[in-house]
């Protein structure tokens, strides 16, 4: 276990590292920040003594190695646009993107699952069907597409929901603001995180249909059967339960996924988010924040990686116990 | 009273355009504490007889017509819930592979548990004890403490203990064991069938054994029913079904039967069985294609001398040497084949033999020790065209004939590629022409060669791979296992062929096999593996009539008899 | 903090938000306010937002004219001495007094290295305190408009700036932010109590204000909202007071929706169509070894290839003002005299043809998709209207980053034919001429944003002199002048004024001044 | 294994299917298992025909459009925003209205779909052919160069396609400048998909040819002598494109939704070439002003073709999967 762990620990390290050089050679090559921090009118010396300033003129293995230990110690710069630290503006946006990420999530599996349980139990079902063609609707549309509408529909037409931003929000502890505590903040959150979750939703539906149809055709499901146990401990205990397993990697990739696809869910309703923060920069080549916002996602998808290895010791026994 | 009354059953499965009838108007019986044996080849339609009396046919299988009684009530007309009921309470099931057969991801206990709860109302700490006494029962050791254990860490034969423990958990009436014994090996085989005859002994319990292994048969049933194509083609006492089979379909299953005890020359043809099994048109060896210029180095002695072979594979990677974990395949292995014999490897799975024939044919680089084909040391080849001349001059033919052919590519190219790679022939249209030939030569005709290797039967395609061995005129021939996965009647016209060929083109073999009474009809000499290890190189009748090895003894001991068997139609050599 | 007290704080949390919501002015723009630092962006939107909190000597009414604001008066007492004097007993949001200390700080500052606005006050002009309450600004030559701008060059604290440590402008190198660019310290009306920057900035009002207020609101929030679309729906489904700009398609909708109201009014921003006149071969062109601007014929007949009726009427909705000249009729009052060339694709087509181009040519075009109304759009219409002279024009519209990364000196201004917008900071011709029409070198030197490099002395000597004159009608002539250059020559294609389009709600008054700047001292909440 | 209860009545069933005579390639398909499950789903027979008809409209748009919306010459300004024609002030040349710039909305869907498809297939392409190729390579080679294939992989896939896009975008921008954009933003595109796309392909491969390596006509070919390089690609490939193909129709309908949502982010088509995406971010900013026709037409052809897409990917997902036979 241990030995496990410190191997996919190396891994991830290594991976983290590509990533660096990756984020940072790519966006050394984007754009002219220069032009982003100062203001039309200011004359060519002066941009030139900025780029003085700002090590812009170093070699790049120099630009590399400084930014690397920077970045190691959570120090990304400052950002061009906004002259703070990078890492204080992420500390800021990151609950709101984890807050939408979470509830995202959750919509998806809590809705997802129990759909494709259904559909992978009753196949041919007319409701199954009928799952699975409305959720290829879901995969369909792309999530911007259905963002507006929603807003459309729900924010502007009916007036229900707002169209945009988290609502009010409240401090917990020192720096995580939650909408989570208010009314605003949680009818602020429904809009968003069915757009974001809408396609995960669908995702893992199907997942767990296909797995479930796997499933269902093994020995040990038929030799259950053959026991004569009921449905029930057939279709949940041991059915369902070996579903979750190939369920628990994609679900850990999917989470990955849905902080990622948060930047086009955060653009369309405004949500002051990571996501939004990076793609603002995109448009105002805001290296130090885009180098962050890269760092940081990669560095949540290993971590996430990192957790279901782990996940995977404790559901599949036979990574946990050895062999006699 | 019969516990199981079968009457006039029939299955039908609807296919796209027509009807499958894949049990046809079955009759048979089983009283309590005996067992009754099905036996018969693929597509006989037995198993589908144990999943219709437990309800458990695939859709869109159904009972067509008959009557299944249990103690004289009808059961296969009950509805779903009644059915449930049944199944594990009076009727429990046993499946072929204990591998897959237990749910990975529960302890041994709370399969058993769950069984037993649904069906004895007993509190959980009363099932707990009831599963650790079943697990006593079918004979695992320390069973208080293997209850908390995962599936995987069982061994094959054990978890197959597991799966007969949880089939007895609610004291059924009758148990169905579906090719109970065949994922495992001979020694753990005769175990487990002990095991089953004694609990249907000591707990009466009725017992319907359904196996295509005649020594099966043989070692435990009482009855046998033997069928052919969904029909029931005899019905009795086994010892009067084996000794003296009436149908002409039994006669020649149990001629092509290949017995430890009596080495035969060739194998009775069952034409009964699958049409294509002799040349179709004759070829003169001296002048054709296929005998011609064997242009090979010659040799004095013997052909293969393995010297100190060693190979072992790395389980687990790791940059630190210390921290690499190895797998010992082959250790320290020497013999010689001679020119123009056939020499056997026999031993159970894991024992190495398949490794070595992969050490020689250059799929594996042996770790140690030497290789010596002729006058080549094939370990120390590097130059890619003196590998190249090596590869052309041995071939080999492997055991799943559904996987050793590409099924993406035509009979005909699948032949032909070596022909063309080695250039073998002089144009497209010779390369035709011998594949043609070597077509009609294997048994196929030459019509063969335009279809897809799905469209023919396991036999057929072995008949295949072994023209596609051909195809590059080698002296040496490795058959792995060649006929494991086949119906003892094709099984038969496959060694006839074998046997043939080797002595047409005049062809040194080295023929790989668990089951010992292959090997006896096959080969000159032989050599016992156990664990990566040689134990005992002895000829071949020597072997059988008086081990040297305990080892060897033991394996002998374990074999089905087979004295039962009727020794009709053999020719004794 | 255990759940229930969390849920009840949030109860609380909720109750008084909704309390406060009476006097809350809430708002969104499609930029952010990035720093709080006024000298750090010359950026109108930045500015105008601090000139919420902060004040300069000088401000502009809802009419943009020049009003007093910390300088009570002042006067030009010698050609080359400015006198300022100052109003008493104003005091900073952190009570500290206004002196001309502190007016002479931020003279300092704000030429001082790191600030975006060192033109406020020229490089070699003193300062010099006479008494606590007046300033003299000492300049090596005349300058009728030194304070034109000075509604935008904001009065700072110098002690505390100096107690922060905030002396230094806020600089993209400095790891650590400037506290003054965290923190707002001004005399306006009112105070910023919270800004997390790119989410949310709230204003409260400052009570200790000099002036008499005339607004009602007391809290004021702003979000930056990018999107068109979510900033409408905003609007529209009531979650705000007002957002600006709101796209022109979208005034209809705005105003036949129940409760809000869209605001429309003329900007001083002039969208204009420049054209490479110095390359001697055109760049992104099929025309080799020769530039076709350098005709006039071919610029002229560009000029009249386009429609600009269509382009008011279909792309900008109406909301713009087709214009002769480079800059706001409201900015120069001689304005009346420049007549558009008429659209006439016959005529530019046969000019084409006298410049030896009777098939036309292929041009790459540069354009902003992000910056101006419309921006896009306009271009593409260009594009298809030049197409029918026959000229195919490659467009290239990127967002405002990348454009002007390209256009700009800094990106060698690598392009043929683009489309700019200019708003002269000072309200004055003088600064259309000096940025825009005088010669430049290849480094940009002259006219910074003369892109297509064209030149002409006689522009350049009358530039110089409009700087000098003092009197004002002899220096709008001269002006005019040089405009009627511009106009004969078709050095540039002027386009349009383009509107301002705010959406409001109905209970909401406010001015909407042409500059586009939003000052809070004018919203009145019924 | 032959022996299992199950399979053995299949075999037995197809044992007996083959007796009867099989005339020709286009009959033995059309007589085939997947051609039958294909009949049988009317559902996926209606999405065959439908995408066939997307697909030649989209293709044959030159001919089929009533009009060209890239002749900028034959384009007006005047004729723009004009409603579809069962709408008051319609237009009868317009049938689906116009677009702000007075582009014919229905063709505009034609040539957009036709860029929209282009894309989707040539990324996909691209994407397959880069997967398929490192999946062999490193499904056959193993140690070394597999978990270095691998890594690469895994690196890759912390960037999801929508970050790998902008970042070719910026990349591309930085190193052609602001270059003609018409001409790189396809180009961009294709780049970003596939990249963002090849590893799915690399990973199942991987893992088939892990499992196909060990079969046993894998050995055979090996014992034959046959390079590894002619192994892959004559015996291995063929034997691996099940799953690639279901995986190339849904990524084709994941590319082209990629797509559109990148041209919504601004980083996509412009709007001289309008993707489907393009057009529909163009109508975005004109759905509350009334104009709905510039964003919904666009947006309703995209569902439409992605979801007969996806609709034929589901169906081949569970026709060529062997499991659920």
């Amino acid at each position: 276990m241990i030995g496990f762990a410190t191997r996919r620990l190396i891994q991830a390290l290594i991976v983290m590292l590509v990533v660096a050089l990756l984020a940072f050679t790519m966006f050394r090559f984007v754009g002219d920040p220069i032009n982003q921090m100062v203001g039309i009118e200011t004359s060519i010396e002066e941009r030139e003594a900025l780029r003085e300033r700002l090590g812009l003129n170093d070699p790049i293995p120099v630009q590399f190695l400084r930014f690397v230990s920077k970045a190691a110690q959570f120090d990304f710069g400052t950002s061009y646009q906004f002259r703070q630290p990078v890492s204080e503006l992420f500390a800021k946006r990151i609950p709101a993107t984890l807050e939408l990420s979470f509830t995202s999530a959750l919509f998806a599996l809590a809705v997802g699952i129990p759909m494709g349980i259904y559909a992978g139990l009753n196949r041919e079902s007319i409701i199954s069907k009928m799952f699975l063609s409305v959720s290829l609707v879901g995969i369909s549309l792309p999530t911007f597409f259905i963002g507006i509408l929603l807003i459309f529909l729900f924010s502007v037409t009916l007036q229900w929901l707002p169209s945009f931003g988290r609502g009010e929000t409240v401090q917990v502890g020192s720096w995580w603001t939650t909408g989570f505590l208010t009314v605003s903040g949680l009818k602020a959150l429904i809009l968003p995180s069915v757009t974001l979750g809408l396609y995960q939703m669908t995702l893992i539906m199907r997942l767990i249909r296909a797995e479930m149809l796997e499933v269902i055709r093994t020995d040990y499901i038929k030799f259950a059967r053959a026991r004569g146990l009921p449905n029930r401990l057939v279709n949940f205990r041991h059915a369902l339960k070996n579903t979750l397993v190939p369920v628990i990697t994609i679900t850990g990739l999917q989470l990955g996924a849905i902080i990622a696809f948060a930047t086009i869910t955060e653009t369309v309703f405004n949500w002051p988010g990571m996501g939004l923060l990076f793609l603002q920069a995109v448009q105002n080549v805001d290296i130090p924040i885009m180098s962050a916002y890269l760092l940081l996602t990669a560095f949540l998808f290993v971590a996430i990686n990192f957790i279901v290895d782990i996940l995977y010791f404790y559901i599949d026994p036979r990574l946990r116990v050895g062999r006699p | 009273m019969n516990v199981l009354d079968i009457k006039h059953l029939t299955v039908e499965f609807p296919a796209r355009k027509s009807v499958f009838v894949a049990v046809n108007n079955v009759n048979m019986q089983v009283e309590a504490g005996k067992i009754l044996g099905v036996v018969g080849e693929s597509g006989a339609g037995k198993s589908t007889v144990g999943n219709a009396v437990i309800g458990l046919l695939q859709e869109p299988g159904h009972i067509a017509a008959g009557e299944v009684f249990l103690h004289g009530n009808r059961i296969d007309n009950l509805p779903y819930k009644e059915k449930r009921l049944l199944r594990g309470r009076k009727i429990g099931m046993i499946f072929q592979d204990p591998l897959t057969s237990l749910d990975p991801l529960q302890t041994v206990e709370s399969q058993l548990v769950e069984t037993i709860r649904t069906h004895l109302p007993l509190s959980s700490k009363d099932a707990q004890r009831r599963a650790v006494e079943l697990i006593d029962a079918v004979g695992i050791p320390n069973a208080g403490e293997r209850i908390k254990q995962y599936p995987h860490q069982f061994s094959g034969g054990m978890r197959q203990r597991v799966v007969i423990a949880l089939a007895l958990c609610a004291e059924p009436e009758l148990v169905i064991a579906d090719e109970p014994t065949t994922a495992l090996d001979v020694s753990i085989q005769a175990q487990i069938l002990e095991l089953m005859k004694k609990l249907c002994e000591e707990r009466n319990v009725a017992m319907l054994v359904i196996t295509h292994d005649m020594g099966v048969i043989a070692d435990i049933t009482d009855h046998v029913a033997v069928m052919y194509q969904g029909d029931l083609v005899e019905y009795g006492e086994t010892t009067q079904v084996l000794g003296a089979p009436e149908h002409p379909y039994t006669q020649s299953l149990i001629s092509a039967v290949p017995r430890p005890d009596v080495k035969v020359e060739r194998f009775p043809v069952v034409n009964y069985i699958e049409k294509a099994g002799t040349p179709q048109k004759q070829i003169d060896i001296s002048t054709h294609w296929l005998g011609k210029s064997r242009d090979y180095e010659q040799v004095t002695g013997p052909l293969v001398q393995i010297r100190d072979l060693d190979m072992r594979f790395e389980v687990r990677g790791s940059i630190f040497p210390s921290q690499r974990k190895y797998f010992q395949a082959v250790k320290k292995v020497g013999f010689d084949i001679e020119q123009g014999e056939t020499f056997g490897l026999v031993g159970e799975s894991g024992s190495g033999k398949s490794t070595i024939a992969r050490l020689i044919t250059g799929l594996y680089h042996p770790t140690g020790g030497s290789i010596l084909f002729g006058k080549t040391e094939l370990t120390s080849l590097t130059n890619r065209k003196d590998v190249l001349a090596m590869r052309r001059q041995m071939q080999m033919i492997f055991q799943d004939p559904y996987s050793s052919l590409n099924a993406r590519m035509r009979v005909r190219d699948i032949i032909g590629e070596p022909i063309k790679f080695h250039k073998l022939a002089s144009s497209n249209s010779e390369v035709r022409q011998i594949v043609d030939d070597l077509l009609d030569h294997v048994g196929l005709g030459a019509q063969a060669g335009t279809k897809f290797p799905h469209e023919f039967s396991g036999g057929q395609r072995q008949r295949i791979s072994i023209a596609r061995a051909l195809a590059t005129r080698p002296r040496f021939l490795i058959c792995d296992e060649p006929t494991s996965a086949l119906d003892v009647s094709i099984q038969a016209q496959i060694l006839n062929l074998l046997k043939d060929l080797q002595e047409e083109l005049g062809l040194t073999m080295l023929f790989i096999s668990h089951d010992l009474a292959v090997i006896r009809q096959m080969c000159n000499r032989i050599g016992v593996m156990r664990n990566g290890e040689l134990c005992e190189v002895s000829d071949c009748d020597q072997l059988f009539e008086n081990p040297q090895h305990p080892y060897t003894r033991e394996l002998l001991d374990l074999m089905p008899s087979m004295e039962l068997l009727s020794r009709a139609n053999l020719e004794t050599a | 903090m255990n759940k229930k007290t969390l849920i009840l704080t949030a109860l609380l949390v909720a109750g008084t938000g909704s309390a406060a919501q009476a006097e809350t002015f809430k708002f969104a723009f499609q930029g952010s306010l990035n720093g709080l630092d006024p000298y750090s962006l010359n950026e109108t939107f930045t500015l105008s937002s601090l000139g919420n909190a902060y004040e300069g000597l000088t401000r502009r009414g809802a009419d943009l004219s020049i009003e007093p604001a910390l300088a009570e008066r002042w006067e030009i007492i010698e050609p080359n001495r400015w006198r300022f004097y100052l109003r008493k007993g104003v005091k900073f949001h952190n009570g500290n007094d206004f002196t001309a200390e502190d007016v002479a700080f931020s003279a300092e500052r704000v030429r001082a290295e790191g600030s975006d606005l060192t033109t406020r006050v020229p490089a070699d002009a003193k300062v010099e305190i006479v008494d606590d309450y007046t300033v003299d600004f000492v300049l090596t030559g005349p300058n009728p408009i030194l304070h034109y701008e000075w509604d935008t060059f904001y009065i700072m604290d110098k002690e505390w700036m100096t107690e922060n440590n905030a002396v230094k402008v806020t600089s993209a190198s400095d790891t650590t932010p400037n506290y003054a660019s965290l923190n707002a310290n001004g005399t306006g009306p009112f105070k910023i109590v919270s800004h997390e920057a790119g989410v949310k900035t709230v204003y409260e009002k400052n009570d200790g204000w000099w002036d008499e207020a005339k607004h009602n609101v007391d809290t004021v929030e702003f979000t930056p909202i990018p999107s068109d679309a979510t900033r409408v729906a905003a609007l529209l489904s009531g979650e705000l007071d007002m957002v600006y700009p709101i796209p022109v398609q979208d005034i209809k909708r705005i105003n036949d929706n129940a409760g809000t109201v869209a605001l429309t009014g003329p900007e001083l921003r002039t969208i204009f169509l420049g054209m490479d006149q110095m390359r001697d071969e055109l760049l992104y062109s099929d025309v080799k070894g020769k530039n076709p601007f350098k005709d006039e014929k071919v610029r002229m007949a560009f000029y009249q290839a386009i429609d600009i009726e269509a382009i008011k009427q279909k792309v900008m909705r109406d909301l713009a003002t087709p214009s002769a000249i480079m800059i706001s009729p409201f900015l120069f009052s001689k304005s009346s005299e420049f007549e558009r060339y008429a659209y006439d694709p016959e005529n530019a087509k046969k000019l084409l043809t006298e410049a030896g181009y009777p098939d036309g040519f292929t041009v790459g075009m540069d354009c902003p998709n992000d910056r101006y109304v419309n921006d896009e759009s306009i271009c593409q219409a260009v594009a298809a209207m030049l197409a029918r002279v026959g000229v195919k024009v490659d467009l290239n519209a990127q967002p405002k980053a990348k454009y002007f990364a390209k256009v700009l000196a800094s990106g060698g201004f690598d392009t043929s034919f683009y489309l700019l917008g200019w708003t002269p900071g000072s309200l004055d011709s003088w600064n259309v001429l000096s940025n825009l029409m005088n010669c430049r070198n290849e480094a940009g030197e002259g006219s910074p944003f003369n892109l297509g490099g064209f030149c002409d002395e006689k522009v350049d000597e009358l530039t110089k002199q409009v700087l000098v004159e003092i009197d004002p009608e002899k220096r709008d002539g001269l002006i005019a002048e040089a405009y009627k250059i511009s106009h004969d020559n078709a050095y540039y294609i002027p386009l349009h004024q383009q509107g301002l389009a705010w959406g409001v709600a109905d209970d909401i008054e406010l001015v909407q001044r042409a500059d586009n700047q939003f000052k809070f001292r004018f919203i009145n909440k019924n | 294994m032959p022996y299992v209860s199950n399979e053995e009545v299949n075999a037995a069933v197809q044992d007996r299917a083959t007796e009867q005579p099989t005339a020709g390639r286009a009959s033995r398909i059309l007589d085939s298992d997947i051609f039958h499950s294909f009949l049988r789903s009317k559902i996926t027979v209606v999405a065959a025909v439908a995408t066939l008809i997307l697909f030649l409209l989209s293709f044959l748009a030159p001919w089929v459009a009533p009009h060209n919306p890239f002749d900028l010459a034959t384009i007006s300004i005047l004729d723009a925003r004009v409603p579809p024609i069962w709408q008051e002030n319609s237009d009868p040349r317009f049938i689906l209205g116009t677009d702000d710039q007075g582009r014919d909305l229905l063709s505009g869907i034609f040539y957009g779909m036709r860029i929209s498809l282009i894309i989707g297939f040539c990324s996909v392409f691209a994407a397959a052919i880069l997967g398929i190729s490192l999946g062999l390579v490193a499904g056959y080679m193993g140690g070394r160069v597999d978990s270095f294939i691998m890594r690469v992989a895994d690196v890759q896939l912390t960037f999801p396609a929508i970050l790998i896009a902008l970042l070719i975008d910026g990349i591309a921008a930085g190193i052609f400048g602001g270059v003609d954009r018409e001409f790189f933003a396809f180009y961009i595109l294709i780049v970003s998909l596939a990249l963002s796309f090849w590893v799915q392909y690399a990973r199942t491969v991987r893992g088939s040819t892990m499992v196909e390596k060990n079969k046993e006509y894998v050995q055979a070919a090996r014992v034959i002598g046959i390079p590894a390089v002619i192994i892959m690609v004559r015996h291995i490939l063929p034997n691996v494109m099940g799953p690639v193909m279901v995986i190339a129709t849904i990524n084709l309908a994941l590319a082209i939704v990629t797509e559109a949502t990148l041209s919504f982010l601004g980083v996509g088509m412009p709007p001289t070439q309008p993707s489907l995406g393009t057009l529909i971010a163009i109508g975005n900013d004109f759905l509350y002003s009334g104009e709905w026709w510039i964003a919904i037409f666009p947006g309703l052809a995209l569902a439409l073709l992605v979801l007969n897409v996806n609709l034929l990917g589901d169906w081949l997902r569970d026709a060529l999967n062997p499991k659920l036979r």
